[in-house]
């Protein structure tokens, strides 16, 4: 598959460049001239037939999936789907917590990291954001269309009416709708203003065309000059500053819904950071989940490297590790308060109808993770997958036993009912993942899903004072090309 | 080949590296010019200081948008929830120790205004967008993006000549040193 | 290479941004304006089946509109006049006018084309559904007919004078003074500060009808509720 | 201001009948037309019409006024459609539109009259309630309440039939002339068995008019004591008399009525009536129940005893033989707690004496009936100031069903009109073959609203009115003259009432149906006016009243021991039921009665009170006798073990896992078969608690007929005409196993598991409480604390959760910024209280709300998923005493009505983002339901779960029909409006995405309150001063004390639910309950503050019974 990636390496500076003593982050000396050619050469280059494989189906079920099952919705009542007097909140909101909180870890990639200047993050967070985007707009697909008459739901919005009636600000429902559409507003920024400079160069690198005049307008007329650059910085800079308290007050707020309510088990002040981990915990299970077969279909082996993936696995291992604690606080807490209708609560989650759903959650999300405390687990590419996959699903059953086992258990047995969802809700939720895919894809095929800019400036020799190197000679130091390391680590 | 006059945008040289033009930039900037710039495929650190650039202002423009936003939301749910219309919910009480209610509308609008300051205030401070620029007709300069690195002195800076320009940029090693003519359109 | 986009290409984003700008303004103005009760029924005027005129039944000849809305002060609804009560007077009064053919119609059993059905007024003041408007508690506690239906006295032909809009009636209850008077006033159209003196003397520093409004606000406790259910149930 | 004048088009005079074409399939006929014509003779009232008839309050008005629909559409669509006023052209008196007008009427039954006040709007009934001025005023049952429905009920019949084929009023008024004036026609009436004077007068008349009439009385369920205690005669209790009562298997307060049960629930309030007296124990009574399976009577007693069927009457004897009474009867009593119980029981009467009452299940056989009769003869309790009363009708001289069908055989009689509301050929006794008897006929004739298998059978069915419809007159229970008297003209033009079919015998045969010719009185109404026979002025007053005293009621007679009482009770059949010899009960089903009410929804969508099984009837049987026969491989318990991980005995708990049978939509039942009587019967089975073992109950009056959506496949054309599409495909037919001999019980059943299972919708999966002491119970006579009753009343706030919960202090104070508090309303604040120790848990409550409120019905798979509308839900708890040694299987039974609890701090309103549900001044949790957008946060924030949400447009689809729910817009519509005539035109109809929930009849509060602001103009005006010279004074604007009354709290026969304005003080019932030592909040632990409270259910137990530390001590000693 990743033919492409074979292509020698070469030098074409003419120099031989001394190297700091750090492990490079571009691997085999890659010129920025390779480093264009490799990340527009996706955009350039025929797609793989893989992609193609992808690509129809996941379209094709995104259609019908969102699309008819919207459409059936809308037309007959939220009826259609499992929901009942008892489980009002079923599995949409279910799906609903699941994709936003994947929908985490692209902005924190590339806000914390890049206020902590971890620079290994330049070459995954362009596709990290692109993956919030989608995720969010997946998720909003939930409570948008939840409301029983999506119709008026324009009443959330706090405009001047002939009822001079206004929305209730008390109401952490309303919170959600202000903390996801700017959660959604500001990564659509963040992201698109950090792809402008590349947009500019593959604009530079198209033939004329239809094509170079699309990426001409979004390219802005870009030029490069350090007139520019200088405000640039300073804006990406501000965004990452602003982002990520955002990030953290998103989760944070959506966790409020059940915070602030009377449910036993949902009634917790250690929700919000408790969500935030568990989102961060889910959104990097997530990139795994896409970067590595990515850098595999288009070879970009020498920009993410194992580094990137070993240092995921431990934001992994550790998230994991603050969301199972929090898991046993929960117990413990509920214990604590001596309240029988708290300590059924989680009685019965544990053992209750949806006992399975609880050992599910426990032991994807707190037990795989725990693998990687070990090296050569983490250099394991096949463990690596694995593992994110398991916590891709631990993690919406996370949110399925904190909304359903809580729902079908409260305060008054005679009221008790166990939840089934629908056809039409497992539809719904499959079609936002042919969506989620059919929206990655395209950003694959038609956007650079490196930072091309960004990359560069990660090069050593990108440092002006690189030359001034040569005082002192260093040899550098001796590094395997990451992509035979794998053929000896991964492929067995 | 037209016969009519060009306007002279100004010259375009190449550097070989970044540190080549970082050298190359303090040159420039104490010969005195004002109206040229440096393009470099990435942001190319300490470049500002050799240019002579003084930090971006944008920072005071967001902090102005966040306070906006703020107050914004501010007013918005303290009228509509305490002046206009209280309403009963769950016996809270609808004046100003409702206010710890309104916090997380707050905050987000703070963050929502603060963004889009940044994105329109980027977009003014850049000038962009802007399609359309003499540097575009350039034979070279599309290398701006991938791995050239430039330096441009506009005609329109007063300390700019034909010649004396030419041989400054050739001595700080600009490589093909371009005149850069406006096209007619 | 050459640039890919003319010079004047440069203007275009900020006149596209102008343009759009100008655009989305008008669509929330217009939006404004007529998503408010006051552009759909304000002025609202049909043409009914007799052209029945307030103006002359109630500024010439003085009836009182319980008249023929005989119910207003008895239950929520107002009835509109049953056929009847326009007969008494109109099997005398103005029998030959063509303008009465269809009250013959449902009435006269001597006319030839008599068939008893009932005439067929079109509706004018309409509140929605889920609105419970109760005239009696209203006309009861001294609010006039005029206040929400304007001056009928001076309709050739009825239309509504009032928006009728949620935020229209929760003006009048959250300042109900400004429309409260004396419940022997409440069918009068031509209540103003002149009829004040009957009521109340000027030292007492009631002069204005608005004056005597505070003053009854009191004296009657009316205390109108802004809370859902005292109209929606 | 600009004034648009718009140009309508006018309507052309034939517009009415081309639209009518428009409005419901259904309705869509000349009758139906000509009955608008009728109804209003001179034009129809106040007519508009705006938006779709299904989402609107006023569906009648519209639905009158569509005759001009869309004249005004196309012209004007883009602005607002138009509508018209119509008015009367001659205003009919007592008419105000808008306003309700009353009538006092009464529903006929076999138990004696439902004295009844009727709601109409503009000439439509909307709702009945209560005639609190009738002598036996005994509150409203879920059937009365349900009955209003039938009146609009699509599956009425509108047509006669001729051999079940349509046919005309004509051929129909050739035919009976032809009989009536044959005067040795061979003709055989047979009616129902309510008391109505004047169809008994015109019964002698036909009978002095046809040589060889002959009269029966029918009806399936009802048996009259003529053997025991002589013709005509009944025993009816006198609970203000009786301080002890023994039920021998009579359910008097749930399906088998003996009269009003008023008094006998305010004997269980130990406060009194009025929650006026200190409590105390002394005054309350005391309810023995001997019974085979739970009943709402088993549920209200003190000391219940669970027996088999069979040993009843053993038991009975025991108690005779202690009281005194000489009788024999080889049964003797071997179990030594039974016998004790006996003993005790049995001094406790012979204690009261006269005071004491013994009530015997109408249905239990004769034996048993003598030997309660002797016990009541022997402890001398029949009299006016003691226990019981008996009472003599003159409505006697009836033949039964037995002689009726030999007299068709025997070709006695060749003629034969049914005026039963009984369904004979449906639900005769299956030796009686009556089928095969009816077809020999020459003519018969079947009147009744409802054209079922009997209708099919006969040569001639006739289209009967509703009593809501018709003129006729009715004895209560005591016998007090009641009028019937109708509210509209038949909706369908060819409905005849039964008085008019009767006059039309009694007469020359001609059938004068509704109004008279030419406008003349209603013949029937002269009937009913020659029968009383008084005073116009006493007329008046009796219409007015609903009853008159003016004329004699029931005669008492005395009562003695039939003289050949001795040798049934001889006979008498005791046995013992084993495994493979099980007892079977054909019981009285709280749902469809005896199947006449098949084809009522909101009966049929609300829950047994005991099986809280909707839409279907299933086999019952107890927990351990499942087990035996191999039905449940387990025990079922009432809050089962199960363990944590997998391996049984390792951590043991209650994890509230679902039942075997699956949960919700997925609950399927085991399908039995059961072989009774030679015959079999395949239905699913159900565990009930508390039940006798080796005993199976089979709700009878389901499976009428069943159209190949059957989800058994038992799909029959011709059947499946007999119901409509409420009543189709409804449970399992009991009737067949069903002989003479063994018409209540038989023995000797077997049963066979299948593998097939049976979907059943359930509104309540879970029985216990778990530890969770929601519905409370106390006991006058805790043995363990020396009988003492305060110890146990202080103790009732502490239960459960409450005893370690800490208080809830607020943070902040209740106020807006100008330190207004928030329930700021000086006149009132509303509250209730629910009162366990009354509350029976019948469904009256539940129907009335759903009638008063415009709730829809869903379903049974919409119900099975948990999605009923049910404002107030009833929720059924058993319990038991964790270490109760003497019958730990006879759990106790509490059930505990919820509704919204109108929290003062209630945590719905709070998360609502749009303010769609927010507080009122006067402590309403109000439901804007237009401003809902459906997020149904709130509904999960309830925490009594007492929000209801339309998932679809139940109001405008029908849920009934297969999938339709589903179709969205290409679902069908409700088949017809008529359905809509019976809403509250104040009552917003909900439309789909919206939520809903009671608010207290927030309708009822408010035109009380306009109804005192009006009055307060009078006086103002009436004072001949200057208005502005009058001072009205807050409190005079105040509504009198208790004058508002919510739906439930109208309905309800054990008066269990107070209702008012917490301002009024101690004036008011409700705040009188509330001060109560009982009062506790549903959850207090959680601080919601609810107005809505609880008092706790006081068992009286009888300290010397054997189990009497066991009573009403289950949510002290929860398991």
């Amino acid at each position: 598959m990743a033919s492409t990636s074979q292509t020698a390496p070469h030098n074409d500076s003419g120099i031989k460049l001394p190297v700091l003593k750090r492990e490079k982050l571009i691997l085999n000396d890659r010129s920025y001239h390779w480093i264009t050619d490799r990340i527009c050469g996706i955009i350039e280059n025929r797609q793989p037939l893989l992609w193609w494989l992808l690509f129809l189906p996941s379209s094709l079920i995104a259609l019908i999936g969102v699309g008819g099952g919207l459409f059936h919705l809308v037309s007959t009542g939220v009826g259609v789907w499992g929901n009942t007097n008892r489980i009002m909140w079923g599995w949409p909101i279910v799906n609903f917590v699941f994709w936003i909180g994947i929908g985490h870890a692209g902005t924190l990639i590339s806000a914390i990291l890049f206020l902590t200047r971890q620079n290994w993050r330049t070459s995954i967070n362009r596709a990290a954001e692109a993956m919030t985007i989608f995720a969010v707009m997946c998720a909003g697909i939930f409570p948008a269309f939840h409301v029983g008459r999506v119709w008026f739901a324009w009443f959330l919005a706090p405009i001047p009416n002939a009822n001079a009636i206004w929305q209730n600000f008390k109401s952490p429902l309303l919170w959600d709708v202000f903390a996801v559409s700017t959660y959604f507003t500001v990564s659509l920024i963040f992201w698109f203003l950090g792809m402008v400079p590349d947009l500019a160069t593959i604009r530079d690198r198209c033939k004329p065309g239809i094509r170079k005049i699309l990426y001409g307008i979004f390219a802005l007329g870009w030029r490069g000059g350090n007139r520019q650059w200088s405000h640039y910085e300073m804006a990406y800079l501000l965004l990452a500053a602003l982002s990520t308290p955002l990030v953290l007050s998103v989760h944070s707020v959506v966790s409020f819904d059940f915070a602030t309510s009377v449910v036993p088990g949902w009634h917790t002040t250690i929700f919000p950071p408790y969500f935030v981990a568990g989102a961060i915990f889910g959104g990097f299970a997530m990139v795994l989940t896409i970067m590595i077969p990515a850098r595999f279909i288009y070879g970009l082996q020498d920009l993410i490297t194992m580094k990137h993936i070993d240092n995921m696995a431990k934001i992994i291992l550790l998230t994991g590790t603050i969301v199972g604690y929090a898991y046993l606080m929960e117990l413990f807490v509920a214990f604590y308060s001596g309240a029988i209708y708290e300590m059924d609560a989680f009685k019965f989650r544990i053992a209750g109808p949806y006992w399975w759903a609880y050992a599910a959650m426990m032991s994807l999300n707190v037990l795989s993770p725990q693998i990687f405390w070990f090296k050569s687990m983490r250099e394991n590419l096949w463990v690596v997958m694995a593992v994110a996959m398991c916590v891709n699903v631990g993690m919406w059953f996370e949110r399925f036993v904190i909304i359903v086992t809580t729902l079908a258990r409260m305060w008054l047995p005679g009221d008790w009912k166990t939840f089934s969802p629908s056809p039409q809700d497992q539809m719904l939720f499959v079609g936002t993942i042919g969506m989620f895919l059919t929206l990655f894809l395209l950003f694959l095929r038609f956007l650079p899903c490196i930072n091309i800019a960004e990359v560069k400036w990660a090069k050593l020799e990108s440092d002006p004072h690189f030359e001034d190197n040569e005082a002192h000679p260093d040899e550098g130091t001796e590094v395997i090309p990451a992509y035979q390391h794998e053929l000896t680590t991964g492929k067995n | 080949m037209s016969t009519t006059r060009k306007r002279v945008y100004g010259y375009l040289a190449e550097f070989k590296s970044a540190s080549a033009l970082y050298k190359a930039a303090e040159k420039v900037r104490d010969a005195g010019f004002r109206k040229w710039d440096c393009y470099t495929p990435y942001p190319v650190h300490g470049l500002d200081a050799a240019m002579g650039l003084k930090r971006s202002i944008l920072p005071w423009f967001v902090f102005f948008g966040g306070i906006t936003g703020t107050a914004t939301a501010f007013t918005l749910a303290y009228v509509t929830q305490v002046i206009l219309y209280p309403t009963v919910v769950q016996a809270k009480p609808t004046n100003i120790f409702t206010i710890p209610a309104f916090f997380p509308v707050m905050f987000e609008l703070t963050i929502l205004f603060s963004g889009f300051t940044v994105l329109f205030g980027l977009l003014g401070l850049m000038q962009l967008p802007r399609l359309n620029h003499p540097l575009f007709a350039s034979k070279q300069f599309h290398r701006a993006t991938d791995d050239g690195f430039f330096i441009a002195i506009e005609a329109r800076d007063e300390k700019f000549s034909p010649q004396a320009t030419r041989d400054l940029l050739a001595d700080i090693g600009g490589e093909n040193i371009e005149l850069v003519e406006e096209e007619q359109d | 290479m050459a640039n890919i986009f003319p010079r004047w290409s440069n203007l275009l984003p900020f006149q596209i941004a102008f343009c759009l700008g100008a655009v989305g303004t008008g669509v929330v103005l217009a939006f404004g304006y007529y998503a408010t009760p006051k552009a759909q029924v304000v002025g609202y005027q049909p043409s009914q089946p007799i052209p029945f005129s307030h103006k002359i039944h109630v500024e010439q000849l003085g009836l009182d509109c319980r008249y023929c809305h005989s119910f207003v002060d008895v239950s929520g609804h107002s009835n509109v006049p049953s056929g009847n009560t326009c007969w008494n007077c109109h099997q005398h009064v103005q029998k030959e006018s063509p303008k009465l053919e269809p009250l013959h119609r449902s009435m006269n059993v001597n006319y030839e084309k008599y068939d008893g059905k009932p005439i067929e007024w079109v509706r004018v003041h309409k509140a929605p559904d889920y609105v419970y408007f109760d005239h009696s508690a209203h006309v009861n506690r001294g609010i006039s007919c005029q206040s929400c239906h304007g001056d009928v006295n001076k309709m050739e032909v009825i239309y509504q004078a009032e928006p009728h809009s949620m935020g229209w009636c929760l003006e009048c209850h959250r300042a109900p003074e400004k429309h409260l008077r004396p419940l022997e006033e409440v069918f009068n159209f031509h209540y103003g500060d002149a009829d004040v003196a009957k009521y109340a003397k000027p030292e007492d520093g009631v002069k204005t009808t608005l004056d005597l409004g505070e003053k009854l606000k009191e004296q009657f406790s009316v205390k109108p509720k802004t809370s859902c259910a005292t109209c929606h149930h | 201001m600009s004034k648009r004048i718009l140009q309508h088009p006018a309507v052309p005079a034939d517009e009415t009948t081309i639209s009518w074409r428009s409005t419901g399939q259904l309705e869509d006929t000349q009758e139906f037309r000509n009955w608008m014509d009728r109804e209003f003779p001179q034009g129809a009232a106040e007519m508009e019409n705006q938006e779709a008839l299904e989402t609107s309050r006023r569906s009648f008005l519209k639905l009158m006024g569509s005759s001009t629909a869309l004249a005004g559409f196309g012209m004007v669509a883009c602005r607002r459609p138009e509508a018209y006023i119509v008015p009367y052209t001659n205003a009919p008196e007592w008419v105000i539109p808008g306003k309700a007008t009353y009538y006092a009427s009464s529903l006929p039954r076999a138990a004696g009259a439902v004295p009844l006040v009727v709601t109409t709007y503009e000439g439509r009934p909307t709702k009945v309630g209560p005639n609190r001025l009738h002598p036996d005023y005994e509150g409203t049952d879920a059937f009365a309440q349900a009955s209003v429905l039938d009146l609009y009920s699509t599956s009425r019949s509108r047509d006669f039939l001729y051999g079940g084929k349509k046919s005309t009023l004509a051929e129909f008024q050739a035919a009976i002339s032809a009989i009536a004036n044959d005067k040795s026609a061979k003709i055989g009436f047979v009616f129902g068995n309510d008391d109505s004077p004047t169809r008994l007068r015109l019964a002698k008349e036909i009978g002095a008019k046809f040589s060889n009439a002959k009269f029966y009385q029918y009806e399936a369920l009802t048996v009259n004591d003529t053997d025991v205690l002589g013709e005509g005669v009944k025993l009816v209790p006198n609970f203000d008399n009786a301080d002890r009562i023994l039920s021998l298997d009579c359910d008097f307060v749930g399906t088998d009525p003996q009269g009003s049960n008023i008094a006998f629930f305010n004997r269980r309030k130990p406060e009194g009536a009025t929650y006026s007296k200190k409590p105390d124990a002394s005054k309350m009574n005391r309810l023995y129940a001997v019974e085979s399976a739970y009943s709402l009577t088993g549920g209200m007693a003190d000391h219940r005893l669970r027996v088999a069927p069979s040993r009843i009457v053993a038991i009975a004897a025991q108690i005779a033989r202690e009281v005194g009474a000489e009788i024999s009867v080889d049964a003797s009593i071997t179990d030594a707690n039974e016998l004790k119980w006996i003993q005790e029981l049995a001094k406790d009467l012979v204690k009261s004496g006269s005071k004491s009452a013994v009530l015997v299940g109408s249905r239990q056989s004769k034996a048993l009936k003598h030997i309660a009769l002797a016990i009541n003869l022997k402890l001398q309790n029949i009299g006016h100031e003691n226990g019981l009363m008996a009472y003599k009708s003159e409505n006697v001289g009836y033949g039964d069903i037995a002689s009726l069908t030999s007299d068709l055989n025997s070709a006695a009689i060749d003629t034969v009109v049914f005026l039963t509301p009984s369904n004979p050929v449906y639900d005769a006794p299956a030796d009686l073959k009556f089928s095969e008897a009816i077809a020999k006929a020459k003519t018969s004739i079947h009147a009744s609203d409802r054209s079922n298998a009997t209708a099919y059978a006969c040569t001639w069915h006739v289209p009967a009115t509703h009593y809501l419809e018709s003129w006729s007159d009715s004895r209560s229970v005591r016998g007090v003259y009641s009028v019937v008297q109708p509210m509209i003209l038949p909706l369908y033009p060819n409905c005849v009432s039964e008085l008019e079919l009767l006059l039309a015998f009694a007469g020359d045969g001609k059938l004068i149906i509704g109004e008279g010719d030419k406008g003349s009185a209603a013949p029937a109404m002269a009937a009913v006016k020659k029968t009383f026979n008084r005073s116009e002025a006493e007329w008046k007053e009796a219409l007015k009243n609903g009853y008159s005293s003016a004329v004699s009621s029931y005669e008492v007679p005395k009562v003695s021991l039939a003289s050949n009482a001795a040798d049934a009770i001889k006979q008498a059949a005791v046995s013992t039921p084993s495994k493979d010899k099980l007892d079977v009960i054909f019981a009285t089903d709280a749902s469809v009665y005896d199947g006449r009410w098949i084809d009522n929804g909101w009966l049929q969508e609300a829950p047994d009170p005991i099986s809280k099984l909707t839409w279907d009837n299933a086999v019952l049987i107890a927990p351990k006798t499942a087990k035996e026969l191999g039905i449940y491989d387990q025990i079922i318990a009432l809050e089962p073990l199960s363990s944590m991980i997998g391996i049984n005995g390792v951590l043991m708990d209650k994890y509230a896992k679902v039942s075997p049978d699956g949960e919700g939509q997925n609950r399927k039942s085991p399908l039995i078969n059961v072989t009774v009587n030679g015959k079999t019967l395949k239905l699913p089975v159900l565990v009930s608690f508390g039940q006798a073992e080796n005993t199976l109950i089979i709700p009878l009056g389901y499976g009428q007929g069943f159209n190949d959506e059957d989800e058994l496949g038992r799909g029959d054309p011709k059947a499946s005409k007999f119901v409509g599409l409420v009543g189709v495909n409804r449970g399992f037919d009991a009737y067949p196993l069903r002989t003479s001999a063994t018409s209540y019980f038989a023995t000797g059943a077997t049963i066979a598991k299948t593998e097939e299972r049976y979907s059943v919708a359930l509104t309540q999966e879970h029985n216990a409480m778990y530890g969770r002491a929601l519905a409370r119970e106390v006991s006058t006579n805790d043995v363990e604390h020396k009988g003492d009753f305060a110890h146990q009343l202080a103790g009732v706030k502490k239960q459960g959760n409450d005893s370690h919960a800490p208080i809830n202090i607020s943070l902040y104070k209740q106020e807006d910024r100008n330190g207004k508090t928030f329930l700021s309303d000086p006149l009132h604040q509303w509250a209730m209280t629910i009162d366990l120790s009354s509350c029976m848990g019948c469904n009256a409550c539940l129907v009335a709300c759903q009638s008063e409120n415009n709730i829809p019905i869903v379903g049974k798979e919409q119900v099975a998923k948990g999605r009923e509308m049910h404002w107030i839900r009833m929720d059924r708890y058993f319990a038991t005493h964790k270490d109760n040694d003497f019958d730990p299987d006879n759990v106790s039974l509490v059930p505990q009505p919820v509704g919204c609890m109108q929290c003062e701090s209630a945590p719905c309103e709070t998360v609502c983002p749009v303010n769609a549900t927010v507080h009122t001044e006067d402590g309403l949790n109000a439901m804007a339901y237009n401003r809902c957008i459906g997020t149904r946060y709130c509904a999960n924030n309830c925490p009594y779960k007492a929000r209801r949400f339309n998932f679809f447009d139940y109001n405008k689809r029908n849920p009934l029909i297969k999938n339709n729910l589903n179709k969205g817009p290409a679902g069908e519509r409700h088949d017809g409006e008529a359905n809509h005539l019976q809403k509250n035109p104040n009552v917003t109809v909900r439309m789909r995405g919206v939520m809903e929930k009671c608010t207290y009849c927030v309708q009822r509060i408010k035109a009380a309150v306009i109804r005192q602001k009006r009055g307060q103009k009078q006086e103002v005006l009436e004072s001949g001063k200057l208005s502005t010279e009058n001072q009205v004074s807050t409190e005079a604007l105040r509504i009198p004390v208790d004058s508002v009354k919510t739906a439930c709290q109208d309905a309800c026969p054990a008066e269990a639910i107070t209702f008012g304005n917490k301002l009024d003080g101690v004036a008011s019932k409700m705040m009188r309950a509330k001060d109560s030592e009982r009062n506790y909040d549903l959850l207090n632990y959680i601080g919601t503050l609810p107005r809505t409270s609880y008092l706790a259910r006081v068992k009286n137990p009888n300290d010397k019974m054997p189990d009497a530390k066991f009573i009403g001590q289950s949510t002290i000693h929860m398991v």
